[in-house]
């Protein structure tokens, strides 16, 4: 295992402890249930919006609370959602007046703690709203016995109801506005490698020098199939194939368009599929209307990419354009 | 077992607990073959903390022990193990009640209640591979082995095994199902033709718990 | 080779196609000099900053182009410095009468092509002035001929030349403040796992699974030694005490703190990294004044981090401070 | 060889460049050991356009062809290897100036030129672990050869053969020198043991040339 790591069950909550330590004041830290929130939260006028979900996927979730985005986020452990009480004890600590919007990606674990956990926040009076994220197309309809995963779409789900919530929108409203998004986010993710989560320590599966998998979850699930690896333009054409038909994004439409980067994959092979993936929607009659081109949901150090598409209306784009500050520092 | 007594619970909890710890990283193998391969880890974060609590917990009935149990599952376990296996022993404990004495029938009264508890919380129903495939066969078996006039003499040695046996098998079973719940779900077709992990360690569990009980009581 | 590729002799064209692309009309792109710039520029009322040096080191050098980091870069081919051309059309193509600054990384390849660059157009009349970055602490003095080798470091010396530039500063100014930034900046770099150059399609270099490379040079050069891996602690240790003593950082110093990912290591990995080292700056007296956790200069998809300390003033911290643009998007 | 002719020249230019092309992954693994594995690649870069565009090249003179290729090489080429060979060719042409015929002489006297360049732009001197510790050696030895009366015969088959085998021998004695320029003297005590990748470059295009030359004058 090649990884900057000292005890592996302690991974997660020095990691949390480096966010904190670097977030200059503008993060608080409470160890006990995982937690990352905003110094400046919870506030009486603003919904609190909370993640859970695995850890492992960074920079989601701990890594993008801040103003603008997420409030909180209590994850699991490596690969698995959080249990009940990060859940519970994370509302009862953070709860608004105005509310508190959990946003769970579809996982079985993620939905059963947070269903837990609002129960048994809602007997101490508390108000709350859920969304469930699931914009990954990868698995044939068929046998969604339980629905689709949330997987890097849930990005633009955080980033629209965060900046509808800085703007003063009830909980009704954010409810309406992130299942727009989820109505309008599709994902399909491709894996050049396994990966392999700290306590672990070996890889999740195994993948031949020349293969590829096509529709991998972001916990190493298998996807739709294991093919050769293609060229570039090929595997844009993979992607496209899956996601717009799903939609369906036709011509006329604008999106925003993500390349999102499963870890091991270097910031510039990212760029050459964008390059590729604008012509080609271009030449559809799609319009990009923003761009992403980034690590936003990765599962540890995978090889690998996801692309996203979300198409928006003059609603989304304002919120799209709206600012967010969080705490991993560009300049 | 003429009846269920606290020592008795007392084994079965340890046991359920030192099993699940022990094969941590088997369980995990398991679940990720199809699945993400955290499920033994999962365990181990609540399991570990009973073991290291267990002399400090609430002894008055049945109850008590399986409610402490439920919250440190709850409160410690991850993924959907944690809600699944937390209701399980929190159902479980509130069918037990103030008991400190169990029949036959209320064994078995409790175990449907923690069947059910997981079936409400996950949604699942028997046949879509999870570890109710061997769990209600398990219980099943039990059932109709307690009720045979002989399982009075020997303290239901030969009924755990017999459950065991059945949990055992059915956890192979579960081979050519289609995964219909948890992450081993997405993986649609691809599932069929490997075990189901939650099956799997319950056959493993009630193995361990068979062999304990046949060491004190046979 | 598990990369996102057609032909990988048009990887950096491809590479910078999507760069251009995705920066909605922000950066221009010139691809018979491999050149990106912003597209605002030149302004007769602000020295024009450019880089080269080589591709391969994603999101440096390319990707930090906008407003306050750099006005332009023109970088070589993967690992390699640019070609002379490249530097001499894109220098006369964009200079502004308030001069130009060549900020070079120190090797031969891009010193070379830099000075003959500079010659050629100073035969035009352009007034041009040279930073020159070497940060790494990685090799003993003694065997360093050529001077220390430019690496992470270098996104200081942008950072406050950039910051500067946008407030009006004069081509000596810069120089005053590029040289106080790298008089003061010190970098070491571990490698986890190798890296391969898309053209060569195998690895730099091997190393063995329970192996690390302390030293490491961005384009995969030997570092100090090959030792067996050890724990994030002790690795946090062993930067510390090649950094520390090099300056040397004293209690009572303020820095800036950066963990830069060399492309496959995973952002938690770094932040845990960063946890242990803040804590550890802060017990022997010197304060994190600001902190940078992710990646900046990469060696493609390399596991690996380096640790960057500036030590900085009142004008650096001003500096470091200021808003910047660029065209990577987090948001 | 009494003169060197254009033709000469053409062939001199050829090799070299169809030398490096079929050899870039050769030099690349050279590069690698304590460079940074690029060396090959970069010089590909340049002779390949050396190659495709030669038929295009004014051909006036030997200074002219020379211009053309030093031009191309300062252009496409990145990497040390760009200034320092692109710097070569052009100190070489503007030695060579408009002549079209070569006397041993000025063929010594364009090589000197050519090292004098490399030696300025790069500001390395002999025994630093570069080509230079291949390309002195070799041309000091065609010196003394082409001063021999016999090679006035044979037009200078014999003494390029000469000059090529002190260059291979001359590469092969950088492997004790410590690199003092470019990415390898990052490695410090490290590049000791290896050869230079420039200066078994330079050993294996003065063979090449040293054959086709044999070929079409001897
Ligand atoms: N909805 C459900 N109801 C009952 N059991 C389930 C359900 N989902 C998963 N399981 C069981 O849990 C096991 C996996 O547990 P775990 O790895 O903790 O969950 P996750 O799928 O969240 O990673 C499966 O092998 C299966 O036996
Ligand atoms: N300063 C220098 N002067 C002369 N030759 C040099 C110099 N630096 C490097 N070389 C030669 O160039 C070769 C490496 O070329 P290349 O790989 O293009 O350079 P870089 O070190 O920039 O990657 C070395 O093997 C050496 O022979
Ligand atoms: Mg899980
Ligand atoms: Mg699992
Ligand atoms: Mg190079
Ligand atoms: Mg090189």
């Amino acid at each position: 295992m090649k990884k900057f790591v000292n005890d592996p069950r302690q991974f997660v909550p020095e990691m949390l402890e480096g966010i904190y330590l670097a977030s200059g004041g503008r993060l608080k830290y409470e160890p006990k249930y995982n937690l990352i929130y905003r110094a400046d939260i919870p506030q009486d006028n603003k919904v609190t919006i909370i993640q859970g979900s695995g850890s492992g996927h960074e920079p989601a979730h701990t890594m993008i609370v801040g103003k603008g985005m997420l409030d909180a986020a209590c994850p699991g452990d490596v690969f698995a959602g959080p249990p009940v009480e990060f859940v519970y004890e994370t509302t009862k600590l953070l709860s608004s007046p105005k509310g508190v919007l959990h946003i769970v990606n579809n996982y079985t674990g993620d939905r059963l703690a947070f269903e837990q956990g609002r129960e048994m926040s809602e007997m101490d009076g508390i108000k709350i709203e859920t969304l469930l994220v699931n914009d990954d197309v990868a698995v044939k309809d068929s046998t969604w016995t339980v629905g689709r995963r949330g997987v890097a779409g849930n990005f633009f789900v955080i980033k629209a109801v965060g900046a509808a919530s800085e703007n003063g929108a009830d909980l009704d409203e954010l409810v309406r506005i992130g299942n727009k998004v989820i109505a309008n986010v599709r994902t399909l993710g491709i894996a050049l490698s396994s990966c392999t989560p700290p306590v672990k320590g070996s890889p999740l599966f195994e993948i031949a020098d020349d293969e590829m998998e096509v529709g991998i979850g972001i916990h190493g699930e298998p996807g739709r199939q294991r093919t050769k690896l293609v060229s570039a333009n090929e595997i844009v054409d993979i992607m496209l194939n899956a996601i717009l038909p799903d939609l369906p994004f036709n011509s006329g439409d604008e999106v925003a368009l993500m390349l999102n980067g499963l870890g091991g994959t270097p910031i510039g092979e990212l760029y050459l599929l964008y390059g590729i993936t604008h012509k080609k929607l271009e030449e559809k009659g799609i319009k990009v209307f923003r761009s992403y081109v980034n690590e936003y949901c990765t599962s540890l150090e995978m090889a690998g990419a996801s692309m996203t598409l979300l198409k928006v209306d003059d609603e989304l784009k304002k919120l799209l354009n709206e600012p967010a500050e969080v705490s991993i520092r560009v300049f | 077992m003429a009846s269920t007594s606290i020592e008795g619970l007392d084994l079965v909890v340890k046991t359920t607990a030192e099993t699940c710890v022990e094969n941590t990283v088997y369980f995990s193998e398991l679940d990720a073959v199809v699945g993400d391969g955290d499920f033994g880890y999962s365990l181990r974060s609540g399991f570990e903390v009973v073991i290291s609590d267990f002399d400090t917990f609430d002894r008055s009935s049945t109850g008590a022990i399986l409610k402490k149990v439920g919250f440190i599952l709850s409160g410690k376990v991850g993924g959907s193990s944690g809600p699944i296996w937390g209701t399980a022993f929190l159902r479980a404990s509130a069918a037990a009640g103030d008991k400190t004495d169990l029949s036959h029938e209320d064994v078995i009264e409790i175990l449907r209640a923690a069947i059910t508890g997981i079936m409400q919380r996950g949604g699942a129903s028997l046949g879509e591979k999870t570890l109710l495939d061997a769990l209600v066969p398990a219980v099943d078996t039990l059932e109709a082995e307690l009720a045979k006039p002989e399982s009075a003499e020997d303290h239901g040695v030969k009924a755990i095994q017999a459950a065991a046996d059945a949990a055992t098998k059915a956890a192979e079973d579960t081979k050519p199902m289609l995964a219909m719940r948890g992450r081993a779900a997405y993986t649609g077709e691809r599932s069929i033709g490997s075990v189901d992990a939650g099956a799997t360690a319950v056959g493993v569990i009630l193995q361990a718990i068979s062999a304990a009980w046949r060491e004190k009581y046979g």
